[in-house]
């Protein structure tokens, strides 16, 4: 697979490793954020901690869509999915998120919610079309990688005049999180959880370039490289952020310029200028409330707005009690700090949302590395 | 906190069979599945062979003669007066395999659930399943379980496949009717489907007929040692009675010759015929057998039969004719005669 | 985050679709957020939508750099 | 005019194969039922033992360790490159009984049909149906028919159900594998789970990946010859190789150490996955195996199966180890280590 | 079972057999037409024919409702069950009939239509309060007897409001019937058809009573006794039929007291003359347009009448060139007179509508009566 | 044509319904199109209606002239 392959060449791995063992600070230890469950993903399915020295710890990061959308919204999906003569169309990753009573949309589709899963927006619009006697409804959610094609999905709407077509909308963007992280009371204020510098996400930064980072770098004094989704990639990004931090600088490194301009993708930013506007505050799974951070449709395209064309309610229904997504998210704590990880939480049956997608930092955890723990508490089960 | 490694065997959230219901996952073949299939099935089923959860099960077997049966189970309703889809597939397969004359030793079970069925109904129908395997003493060994989208399916749909082995000397099958031989049935006739029926959408009539699903091993063993001159056993399921002796009357190249004031049938479920437009002849029986039989062992059987809990209401209903066309023809109640063709269309609701 | 991955442009279809081919597998997505692609060109692959155009030359830029550490760590 | 009884055999009117479908009809136990079996599936699977047409199958067996294995058959789409839900059902279950070193011997096959499906299609199945067994040299000597309503099944479920003998001195079973053994399989991984999904709505790629679909009693019995040490055998399907393997080193309280770099993945079934966020472990095979075997034969079972068109592609991917957690992990490209696990969910396609 | 089984006694069947034998004149044939389907079935179930003298021979008549239907109705019955978002109900009797191509209600439903089958005119009520957003349609076929369940369908219909809810009126009249039969040719001009007397109908004469028959009976000098459907009840019949014959008396008499009124159910005649009123002209199957023979709604109903609301074409459909069936209806030949009787048209592949209900003629023959052929030229195939 | 059959009146329900039995089949039905029907009365019951009560002394008027005619017969 080419451009694939290449970057996951265990020999060279092996080198990037040597010169990380080599060059990271045996009397200091370094804590980078990965932000995007991509990086979260990699690392864990390559076994990468196994390449990096002891003092070397990655934080995972709130980088995944499915991870971070609060349970009112999915509680809205679903019901959503079961209005009468309604199909609401959504990407495979949200089946699986735990609502209120453990309910979700596979168990919605599984109970008669008519629940169609899509690989991409414009399936939604066919659906539409082959269904003109029933409100489609398309679940959109994710960061900037997937806003533009839901903003396509909408135009192409509005251009073949679908009058049951609309978006229930849930973007959200990647600065306003990091932001967010980078000026929560553990890291700002007491000081809990330190963070020596992040792994900037791969296709998010495709989309918005490298240059939105450059604020963190220079508010924050925190060394940003983003880089690729392949293992290599990764590797290659901590050596760097390593040798940021060695020499004592904090700027915005871009380790995937295969596909990462400082601008990005500027047609993908103007659409999804024309069809979106920033929302003045969206709920975060795991980090609440957070200014400026979601999308939503602009009144020119209302009549595309799931929100304009169904009653839906605001619902604000809080994690399990016993659920540690929010720290996890943020840094502070690690799954396995969790009390019901991998007991009364598993990937069969989540309690929260990071043991949902493979992204997820528990998922990932629970499925790659639980070995890892010296009293392997956690046992396979039956 | 974690739990410290003594992790008690089991999954660590058993399945809620109270709430719960199949989910696709359930037959995704990862943990899920295997969750469904250790605590729904195997828990029932339990056995040795079972416990080892292959995907095939061992045993031992003598040489001889073997026999082997598979239906496909798709009843509507699940539930019905005397019996659920699950006892009904132990029984189905069961009374197929006996009808060989054959001893039932092991079954299969292959389950196709609809997504969204509830847990608590598959429960019921497993607990019935293995209740009638215990009651019939023929373990289920083996199985499988698959899970089909919403409306790819209809609740569930139970595949049994049976083995068992002649015993020595017996020579059972449906091409040995031979003309003088005598035909007897173990019971009254058409119970099952009248019973189905009355519990059908937009058919719905109140009766306390309950279907006849029951395993028939017991009576045929009885039968064999009364005499060896059994030539043919068919139970009598779908298509009823007419159908079944249509088709042995084919296989046998011989007519029939039925008495309509012989045959055993519940007042009710003439009743019920009658205002549906439906023949008893052709309602499907599930506990039910036909056995033809030399003439001069006949009432010898009948005796045995009638002295058998399952065949306490069972009568000679006709004898085995020449005819080339092989026609099953009945001398009616009122010294006409007819014949008995096999069920043409569906047996649907009338008005004329 | 965000899966996507670089696939070769094989064949521009009508509506700015085209063909991409990965490794074999062929698939039509849409080019509604790109310009100027054509084929030969890689492209970086998400939900059915190409997100940019893979700049072949930087990624063999960094190729050789991984490489260049390489021949480093054993001169080391 | 009415012909003169000379009537030749067979029905009058012969099924509409071009532009026929099921009906209810095909499924009440009546005539048109009868014509069904007779002109669809005996004339296609026509065996002595299916000839006569009884409910069950009768023929002879020599004493010794039978297996028994059930399977049914949902697969969508029902036709795939290189191969169809016929086929399908007979290579699965002939599998299931070769996984236990077994010889398969007989086969019975159920039909569930949707009222409204092609009699074309079926009658497609069915001769794929027919070749498969013909090939394998392994009779469907009974079967059974139902019809389900519009809606209320999709197209064909098949549930297939066989018996094999094992060949004295063999003992293979899930729970035999013992730390030192190695791990083999018998070919790339993935392939019929990827050639399904190319033709699955909403999914469609274009690939010349084809279903693996093969009867592996053929390689079995060549490395039952080669060594009597083959501890397990093990077709992965559902749920693929991980799953699979998870469950073997739960029967077996063993762990299993995978090497990523072993493993024979063709180029486009990784490309598939990566490009759906799936992992080829978790992905079906249909005519693939597990082996796992004492250290000292691996080589020389490799290079038998190595010799057999089946296992051109065989490879020794990994090794049995100790650990009371019966964890699979995977030693990674890269160097790392994983946890292999069950599958968890669905394998869905997914944009993170 | 009260009032069914009384009449169904196989030792008194024998006394009415001992006095037809003996009253019938040996040097005379009788010619007997059951006008109803219900007592061919009667004959054909219980094997009267065996019972009576070889000089009287029962002839079947068009009283069933399933044959008369002609082609273009059921064509029509399936282009609406065709039709998306529509239902239609149908008594099960329909569902086997062949229309062009071999095309019936069950093989659309086996293609996908939605056909529901119901057992009472009620019954397709409830399915259009269940299903608001399609369109019900009842197909409502039948004679005297099946007529007013049709009408206080409609009558419901109007007092609920429905308004998805329609009717396929096919319903027909049995006396137009009667005498078109008796008016054709073969019997007023040519005597090809000797037709010594009628059977009347039971149940149809429950609703009409017994006077519309004394025109025939006065008009044709036709004797007629209306039976009930059991079979003591038909050799009754038939008794007192050779009775009027031989006392040179062409009267009507009523063997069903027990169920029928000189004046019928006046009741029930008020509500489908509220409801219905006379066609100009209708298509019978076999015996093609007969006038005043059927009834159609009236415009006050017309909210509830498919052909108002949907467009039905007026379809003239020919039978199969070789079906005998109208010959067969009329009395003027016998199922085995037809070529392909037992062969190309069978129960399961009928070609004809004789051969659809177990009250046709040809059905009843293939089903009950093909011993006695001489030749046992029909066999049982396979 | 027009299967019918006798039911007897068992009790009587909201809307001009009512349950009958025939031999132990019980079934609501309409008596939209008869009067004065009261528990004990038998139906003639078509496609769910009770089209006429059934005279319950003619009936056996009917069985006893066919009685009659049996003695009549043994008679002869
Ligand atoms: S293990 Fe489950 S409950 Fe605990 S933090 Fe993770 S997702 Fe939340
Ligand atoms: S046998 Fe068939 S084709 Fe001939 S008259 Fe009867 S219904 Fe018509
Ligand atoms: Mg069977
Ligand atoms: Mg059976
Ligand atoms: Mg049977
Ligand atoms: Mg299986
Ligand atoms: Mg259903
Ligand atoms: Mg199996
Ligand atoms: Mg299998
Ligand atoms: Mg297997
Ligand atoms: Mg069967
Ligand atoms: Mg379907």
């Amino acid at each position: 697979m080419k451009y694939i392959s290449e970057f996951r060449e265990g020999a060279l791995a092996h080198n990037i490793a040597t010169s990380i063992a080599a060059e990271a600070d045996p009397r200091r230890h370094y804590h980078f954020m990965e932000f995007c469950g991509g990086h979260t993903h990699a690392i864990s399915r390559f076994g990468l901690v196994d390449l990096l020295p002891d003092n070397v710890h990655m934080i995972h990061g709130p980088g995944c869509p499915v991870c971070v959308l609060p349970i009112g919204r999915v509680e809205n999906a679903i019901q959503l999915a079961q209005t009468a003569e309604l199909i609401l169309c959504s990407y495979g990753d949200m089946l699986r998120i735990p609502a209120a009573n453990g309910m979700n949309l596979q168990k919605a589709k599984a109970r008669g919610a008519d629940v169609r899963i899509i690989y991409s927006s414009t399936d939604a619009i066919k659906i539409a079309q082959e269904n003109p006697q029933h409100q489609v409804v398309f679940f959109a959610i994710g960061f900037e990688t997937t806003t533009p094609p839901t903003a396509i999905a909408i135009k192409q709407a509005q251009e073949l005049g679908l009058n049951n077509f609309t978006v229930f909308c849930n973007h959200v963007l990647t600065p306003s999180a990091i932001s967010h992280i980078l000026q929560s009371p553990e890291i700002r204020e007491f000081g809990v959880v330190s963070l020596d510098g992040f792994i900037g996400p791969a296709h998010v930064s495709v989309v918005i370039g490298s240059q939105p980072y450059e604020y963190f770098a220079e508010e924050f004094q925190k060394p940003v490289v983003i880089a690729g989704f392949e293992p290599l990639d990764v590797m290659q990004a901590i050596l760097m952020l390593i040798r940021q931090i060695n020499s004592g600088r904090a700027e915005v490194e871009n380790e995937f310029t295969r596909a990462v301009l400082p601008t990005g993708n500027i047609k993908a930013q103007s659409i999804v200028a024309e069809v979106f506007e920033l929302r003045r505050i969206f709920e975060w799974r795991g980090l609440g409330l957070v200014p400026y951070s979601a999308l939503r449709i602009k009144a020119n395209y209302a009549d595309f707005d799931a929100e304009c064309r169904f009653q839906i309610p605001a619902l604000s229904i809080a994690d399990n009690k016993a659920c540690e997504c929010g720290a996890i998210l943020r840094g502070v704590k690690r799954p396995q700090d969790c009390k019901i990880f991998g007991t009364v939480c598993t990937p069969e049956n989540p309690i929260g949302s990071c043991m949902v997608s493979s992204e997820g930092a528990c998922a990932a955890h629970y499925s790659y590395g639980r070995f890892r723990e010296k009293n392997h508490s956690v046992t396979q089960d039956n | 906190m974690p739990n410290n490694g003594k992790v008690k065997p089991g999954y660590k959230r058993t399945l809620d069979l109270k709430h719960g219901c199949v989910e696709m996952v359930h037959g995704n073949g990862g943990r899920s599945m295997a969750q469904l299939i250790q605590q729904m099935f195997v828990a029932a089923f339990d056995n040795e062979f079972l416990r080892l959860m292959n995907d095939q099960a061992c045993f031992p077997v003598f040489g001889g003669r073997m026999v082997m049966s598979t239906d496909s189970h798709v009843v509507t309703p699940l539930f019905f007066p005397g019996g659920d889809i699950g006892s009904l597939s132990i029984h189905g397969t069961i009374n197929d395999i006996v009808m060989s004359g054959a001893k039932p030793c092991y079954l299969a079970a292959s389950f196709i659930l609809e997504e969204g069925f509830p847990l608590a109904d598959l429960k019921r129908i497993v607990d019935s399943m293995a209740q009638a395997t215990k009651a019939a003493r023929v373990p289920i060994v083996t199985g499988d379980t698959k899970v089909v989208e919403k409306n790819s399916g209809d609740g569930v749909f139970i595949t049994t496949t049976g083995i068992g082995m002649v015993p020595e000397g017996i020579y059972i099958s449906c091409e040995n009717a031979r003309p003088g031989d005598k035909i007897l049935v173990s019971g009254t006739l058409g119970d099952h489907g009248i019973a189905i029926m009355a519990w059908r959408e937009n058919l719905s009539f109140q009766t306390n007929i309950e279907s006849d699903t029951a395993p028939l091993h017991d009576l045929v063993a009885k039968m064999i040692s009364t005499t060896s001159n059994i030539h043919v056993l068919r139970d009598p399921t779908r298509g009823g009675v007419a159908s079944a002796l249509n088709e042995i009357a084919q296989q046998s190249s011989v007519g029939m010759m039925l008495y309509e004031n012989k045959l055993p049938i519940l007042e009710q479920v003439q009743a019920a015929c009658e205002f549906l437009g439906f023949d008893p002849l052709y309602i499907a029986n599930e506990g039910k057998l036909i056995a033809i039989c030399a003439a001069e062992d006949a009432e010898n059987l009948l005796n045995a039969m009638q002295a058998h809990p399952l065949g306490n209401n069972a009568a000679i209903i006709g004898e085995v004719i020449e005819d080339t066309h092989c026609f099953v023809q009945m001398q009616t109640r009122f010294g006409g005669k007819r014949v008995v063709d096999w069920l043409n269309g569906e047996q649907l609701p009338r008005i004329c | 985050m965000c899966l996507a991955i670089p696939a070769c442009v094989e064949q521009l279809t009508a509506n700015n679709h085209a063909f991409v081919n990965i490794s074999g597998i062929r698939k039509e997505i849409s080019l509604a957020l790109v310009e100027d692609v054509i084929p030969g060109d890689y492209v970086i692959l998400h939900a059915g939508f190409a997100l940019q155009k893979l700049d072949q030359k930087e990624a063999e830029l960094t190729l050789a750099m991984f490489a260049e550490m390489s021949s480093l760590n054993r001169n080391l």
